[in-house]
């Protein structure tokens, strides 16, 4: 199913949530919107599932949702129907289909035994793990054959070691059954890991939608540059002290500013930098360096330096985007 | 107006039922729908209400259910701190401090005057003990006009219900902020009074007006355990209606409004003086 | 939309709970077919036949176990049998159930809930001048023509009653002490009070209304302010300020010495019995004079438990029923009224293991084998013959004292 | 042993003073200064269970219980929607009709009640088991919509979108989704409205006028009279009907509920 956001508006309470939203995903592709909590991404889920109304702007659907291909809603906290099992809580849709009985008890054999949970059929929800009780969100909506498949944030009630798995099931998944999908969230490694294409949302608006290599390398303005990792601003004083005369000059309202894994250090006693902070941060280093009155951080394989030691910096890669109008 | 549909239900009966109730209650105390014709203007049957037996009856009542909700409130609350801090293997087995929630007020009543009457079974107790020689010599608890016998039951019935409602309060109380004031080596009534009872608050006002209006209007206790000379209002007001002739209805009826505009403003103020010491406390 | 759907279900509901309760209520209404005849004209096998089957509510005080133990089982038990009559007793204060026939009566309801009533004479009066009541319906009961003396009930409290309450029982005013515990018991009202000077807190009576209560003071009214006589005749206001004045003197002095100093009295006579049983107090009081027996015989009271009578006179009454005027089963009512007048059930009655209540029917109009056996019954030794009760006995007050008494009671007495 | 101290002291606030109705109530013959009673009798059991009174004891404690059933069913069926409404929309004059809706609870019944028993009487609902029933569900409601929002207001609003974005209609929403969540609430509160009203006095004595049996009102002049026995065993078979009730709604609902870690 094609789905295309066009102009979307909505305020609640006075308070606009969706400022002009307009995107699209293609058929088959898996969407991901990020942005921090409470941005409207849940209230832009709603209405695309047909549960809320927009005041202006309008979504356009090929082919249009019904109940042979519904837009479903996998609710954050997945939702689960507490006083029903496993099993009749993914045959709930059918049910409401009217379907046969065995086909009900056939279908949901079906899906629950390809996510690996014809064990629990009987159980109920508060007897499941997180990740289980995720699955069967996910193949209670799967069961009833939807055109679109709407994921709010799928990840928020994981252990941190669970997310990444989750994301490339979400991903395999949806490649299998073929399913256009747009997830909400604000866990960033996994929206990179699992979509076809990213949108940030930051106050209400979409600032930047693209695929999901091209957002994190080309933001489209500094507050998503921001959002999506820590950034250093090369400053005019930086780019003297660094002589950094041949860098591109900014326009006079554009940031020039580099990832810190794109800034890279060597020990040199010469060197304009002095190591002021060192953090470990697993499997890489964080250091702060003190460039005379500015501070860059870097981050590195290398883990050789100390507080006070002198250093040597090359940025490998700049970054130029707009600032935010706002 | 969708709200006004979707609590419809409850606005139908609430306003010809209760509201009705009222307002039919307030026309009979003016003498409206009186079996007899009413004499001396509307508000003869107030006017009466303002002589000396009525108003002794009035504090009486008060009175009463003053002291029987605090002493439930205080009780109450000592006792379900002593619960929750039982341990788990013990919760379950305290649940035997419900058994009076499920006595009626009558029953309660009718122990009060088994176990408090001068042959009663703590009189009995202190026979064998002791403290008397005869049945005679045991303190009038009950009927000596100080209302005893009335608070004793109050507080049997109702310091259960203040258990109940100040566990559950209890339950979202962080055991660690008990812990933590163990280790800055707070005393036991300490901790109490400080991290306790405020955490505990809201619950015990409310628990607090519940149970004073309750005392305070309530028919049935009294009309067991109640003394001649004052009696409670509501006693008064049922002894008008129904044991005396029909020209004091009225007067009946009069007393039952006073009651209900008592309570009214009693909640009004009440409220407000709890949040005034509360915003008094935050600016503090 | 959904919404309006869900509150068309939910008003759907609400009339089915409406049409249950319309239908149990209807189930309520048994005497519903009383209109068919009029039962103070017709034929008494035309009630008979109308009563037939039906349901009589008989609201009557409550606090008498043995009473309500006989009612609930001679009474409705032969009911049954004989004339397929079911028999409801409802306990309830007189006062309060003719207050609920004024109330109803104001409201305009024409069909009440009462069909007869256990009344005494001060409700009785109330109850007649708010024209509250059925008849006159006492002459058409067959047992009332063939064994009751007219002339001897044809006053209650002093008011005529004109057939509009029928007789059902007799009653004289007793004291009770256990002869374990008082040797010497006082006899008079005059050592009466010296008794409770000399013993304080172990005296007290039921606070007026109560019947047993009030009854003790108009008893106290005749005693200090020179017996009954001048007070038959009706109302004397004069009259009555110079008796009343030295009855709250008599009652005043006496105050300080009750139980509890005076400052509370037992709300009605079933407390006194209570305090009595548990020797609280020493001397106790009943308008029964084999109420002492029954408890006997129930195990409440022990076996020396004794009866008396004051020597300047004990008030007896006779006690009647009546029927309420928006009766939904008159008929029925006067069926079972009838059987309360059967010489079966006065000698029912009688017994003390059943009630200890004296017949009202008139000895000459009754057959020999009946009178044989009423004289045969033993009354039990706590009983005072009935040669010591007659010559003692005086008639009750005009209802118009009573009230006056109670009034003046709550306020010289009381406050 | 502290713990077992405190356990002791809860009974004997709490539970020994019942103990002492079973005695009395197996030795009506107790009395000062006795401490223990010298005879026991069976005679209140066999007034209670097997005198003639039998009959009329347990027809009065079954109207008692229909008439509380009633009640606790009408409680439910007028604060539902209204529950749900109030728990899940902000709206001006909130707060004040809340506690207006409360009211009944907090003051004086027998104000309103006095009040309506006239008009009750005209409208041929006094001494009928409706109007009995329409009183006290007047007097009890609070409980219940107190239940039922602090319950609506703890699942929320989503279960509703979810269901009904899985396709559910209204029958399937109402049933297999609201009505279970829903359901240890309306247990809650019905527990209290039923216990509410199983235990009034005045109000069924006012408006059901003696017509409608009550095991209270049979209750109460016994209480009353010096048969303190007979009083305790009446007594005790008042506590077994909620009791029985408790157990059954715990066995039956309670578990399942508890299994599905919803209560």
């Amino acid at each position: 199913m094609d789905c295309r956001v066009i102009g979307l508006s909505k305020s609640l309470g006075g308070k606009p949530v969706l400022d002009n939203v307009g995107f699209s995903a293609g058929s088959g592709e898996l969407v991901s919107i990020i942005g921090p909590s409470g941005v409207g991404k849940t209230t832009l889920l709603m209405i695309l599932a047909g549960l809320e109304s927009a005041d202006s702007g309008a979504i356009e659907y090929d082919p249009q949702p019904s109940k042979d291909q519904p837009a479903i809603l996998v609710f954050q906290d997945y939702l689960l129907f507490p006083n029903l099992t496993v099993f009749e809580n993914t045959a709930f849709g059918l049910r409401a289909r009217k379907l046969p009985r065995k086909e009900i008890k056939d279908r949901v054999s079906h899906i629950l035994g390809y996510f690996h949970l014809q064990d629990k059929m009987r159980s109920y929800p508060n007897q499941l793990s997180a990740g289980q009780k995720q699955r069967v969100a996910i193949a209670r909506a799967m069961v009833v054959n939807p055109g679109l498949l709407l994921l709010d944030e799928p990840f928020a009630n994981l252990d941190r070691n669970l997310k990444l798995e989750t994301a490339e099931f979400i991903r395999a998944t949806q490649q299998e059954f073929g399913i256009t999908t747009i997830s909400v969230t604000h866990d960033l490694t996994e929206a990179f890991v699992m979509s076809d294409k990213i949108g940030i949302m930051l106050g209400g608006k979409l600032v930047q939608f693209g695929p999901a290599g091209e957002v994190y390398s080309e933001p489209a303005t500094f507050e998503a540059a921001k959002f999506l990792g820590p950034v250093n601003v090369i400053t005019p004083s930086l780019c003297r002290a660094l002589n950094l005369a041949e860098a591109p000059i900014p326009d006079n309202c554009g940031t020039m500013y580099s990832r810190p894994e794109a800034v890279r250090i060597q020990a040199d006693p010469q060197g304009v930098g002095v190591i002021s902070q060192v953090n470990f941060a697993g499997h890489y280093i964080c250091y702060t360096v003190a460039v005379e009155q500015d501070t860059l951080l870097v981050y590195s394989l290398h883990d050789g330096y100390s507080p006070g030691d002198r250093v040597d910096i090359q940025i490998l890669k700049y970054l130029t985007s707009q600032r935010d109008q706002s | 107006m969708r709200t006004l549909i979707k609590l419809s239900p409850l606005l139908i009966p609430f306003c010809v039922l209760f509201l009705g109730g009222m307002v039919l209650a307030v026309a009979q105390s003016l003498g409206f729908f009186a079996p007899l014709e009413a004499e001396g203007g509307l508000f003869a049957a107030y006017s009466r209400l303002l002589e000396p037996p009525f108003l002794r009856s009035f504090g009486f009542s008060l009175y009463v259910a003053l002291v029987s909700a605090l002493v439930s409130v205080g009780l109450g609350s000592v006792l379900a701190y002593g619960v929750w801090k039982l341990p788990a293997s013990l919760q379950k087995t305290a649940t035997l401090y419900k058994v009076p929630l499920i006595l009626p007020h009558i029953a309660v009543a009718f122990m009060i005057l088994v176990f408090w009457t001068k042959s009663g079974v703590f009189a009995s107790l202190a026979f064998h003990v002791g403290l008397i020689d005869s049945a005679g010599e045991f303190p009038s608890v009950l009927y000596s006009g100080n209302g005893l016998g009335m608070i004793l039951a109050y507080v049997y019935k109702e310091t259960p219900f203040v258990i109940l409602l100040a566990l559950a309060m209890l339950k979202r109380l962080d055991p660690r902020l008990i812990q933590t004031a163990v280790m800055f080596g707070a005393s036991r009534p300490r901790i109490f009074i400080s991290v306790v009872l405020p955490h505990l608050k809201p619950v015990l006002h409310t628990t607090f007006i519940i149970l004073f209006l309750y005392s305070f209007g309530a028919f049935d206790i009294p009309f067991l355990l109640g003394e001649s000379s004052p009696a409670m209002v509501s006693i008064e007001a049922y002894n008008l209606y129904f044991q005396r002739d029909l020209s004091n209805r009225p007067a009946a009826m009069a007393m039952l409004v006073v009651m209900f505009l008592f309570a009214a403003l009693f909640i009004g103020i009440y409220a407000r003086v709890v949040s005034r010491m509360e915003m008094r406390e935050r600016k503090l | 939309m959904r919404t309006r759907g869900k509150v068309h279900i939910l008003m759907l509901v609400l009339a089915v709970c409406w049409g249950l309760f319309a239908c149990a209520g209807d189930e309520e209404d048994t005497g519903g077919s009383a209109q068919a005849i009029d039962p103070l004209t017709a034929e008494w096998e035309d009630i008979l036949a109308q009563a037939e089957g039906s349901t009589v509510t008989f609201y009557m005080y409550g606090g008498w176990a043995h009473v309500n133990d006989w009612i609930d089982t001679y009474v409705a038990g032969e009911l049954k049998t004989r004339y397929n009559i079911t028999l409801e007793r409802v306990p309830m204060d007189a006062a309060v159930f003719v207050n609920k026939l004024l109330t109803e009566k104001a409201a305009g309801q024409e069909q009440g809930s009462i069909d007869m009533m256990w009344i005494n004479g001060e409700n009785f009066r109330n109850a007649m001048e708010a024209e509250l009541l059925f008849g006159p319906y006492a002459e058409k009961l067959p047992n009332f023509q063939a064994y009751v003396d007219p002339d001897s009930v044809a006053y209650d409290f002093g008011f005529p009653t004109n057939g509009y309450e029928s007789p059902y029982g007799k009653a004289q005013f007793v004291f009770e002490y256990d002869s374990d515990r008082v040797e010497n018991p006082p006899r008079s009202y005059e050592e009466l009070l010296a008794w409770v000077e000399e013993n304080p807190g172990r005296f007290t009576y039921p606070q007026p209304p109560d019947f047993t209560g009030s009854a003790f003071i108009r008893q106290a009214f005749y005693a200090v302010s020179g017996g009954h006589e001048p007070y038959m005749t009706g109302f004397d206001q004069a009259l009555f300020d110079q008796g009343a004045g030295e009855l709250w003197d008599y009652l005043q002095a006496m105050r300080p010495h009750l139980w509890q100093e005076g400052s509370s009295y037992p709300k009605d006579s079933a407390a006194l019995d209570t305090l009595f049983a548990r020797g609280e107090v020493d001397l106790n009081m009943s308008y029964h004079p084999i109420h002492a027996q029954s408890k006997i015989i129930e195990g409440t009271y022990p076996e020396t438990v004794r009866t008396l009578v004051m020597a300047e006179g004990s008030i007896y009454n006779i006690h009647y029923t009546a029927i309420a005027a928006n009766a939904p089963n008159p008929a029925g009512a006067m069926v079972v009224a009838d059987f309360l007048l059967s010489p079966e059930a006065q000698l029912s009655k009688l017994d003390p293991a059943n009630w200890g209540d004296f017949p009202v029917l008139d000895p000459a109009k009754l057959p020999e084998d009946i009178r044989e056996a009423f004289a045969a019954l033993d009354l039990g030794q706590a009983t005072l013959p009935v040669d010591d009760l007659v010559p003692v006995a005086v008639p009750e007050v005009p209802s118009d004292y009573v009230e006056a008494l109670e009034k003046g009671w709550d306020e010289n007495v009381l406050q | 042993m502290k713990h077992w101290l405190y356990m002791a002291l809860l009974v004997v606030l709490f539970v020994a003073p019942l103990l002492a109705l079973v005695v009395y109530a197996l030795a009506p013959g107790w009395r000062f200064p006795d401490l223990w009673p010298h005879a026991w009798s069976m005679r209140t059991i066999e007034q209670v269970f097997m005198g003639p009174q039998t009959s009329r004891i347990f027809s009065h404690l079954l109207w008692s219980v229909v008439y509380s059933l009633l009640t606790t069913g009408a409680t439910l069926a007028i604060c539902l929607v209204p529950a749900q409404h109030l728990a899940r929309h902000e709206f001006s004059g909130k707060r004040v009709l809340e506690a207006l809706l409360l009211a009944p609870a907090l003051v004086p019944a027998m104000t309103f009640s006095m009040g309506v028993h006239f008009a009750f009487i005209k409208l041929g609902l006094a001494d009928t088991l409706p109007g009995v029933v329409l009183v006290l569900t007047v007097f009890s409601y609070p409980y219940m919509l107190r239940a039922l929002v602090a319950g609506y207001q703890a699942f929320g609003r989503e279960y509703e979108l979810c269901a009904a974005n899985l396709g559910a209609g209204f029958f399937q929403r109402l049933l297999s989704v609201e009505l279970p969540l829903i359901l240890p609430s309306a247990i809650a509160g019905g527990s209290v409205v039923f216990l509410v009203a199983f235990s009034e006095y005045f109000l069924v004595f006012l408006i059901g006028g003696g017509a409608v049996p009550s095991y209270t009102g049979y209750l109460f002049p016994i209480l009353n009279s010096s048969d303190r026995a007979l009083g305790s065993m009446l007594t005790l078979v008042f506590l077994l009907v909620p009791l029985l009730l408790f157990v059954l709604t715990d066995v039956v609902v309670t578990r399942a509920y508890r299994k599905r870690g919803m209560y």
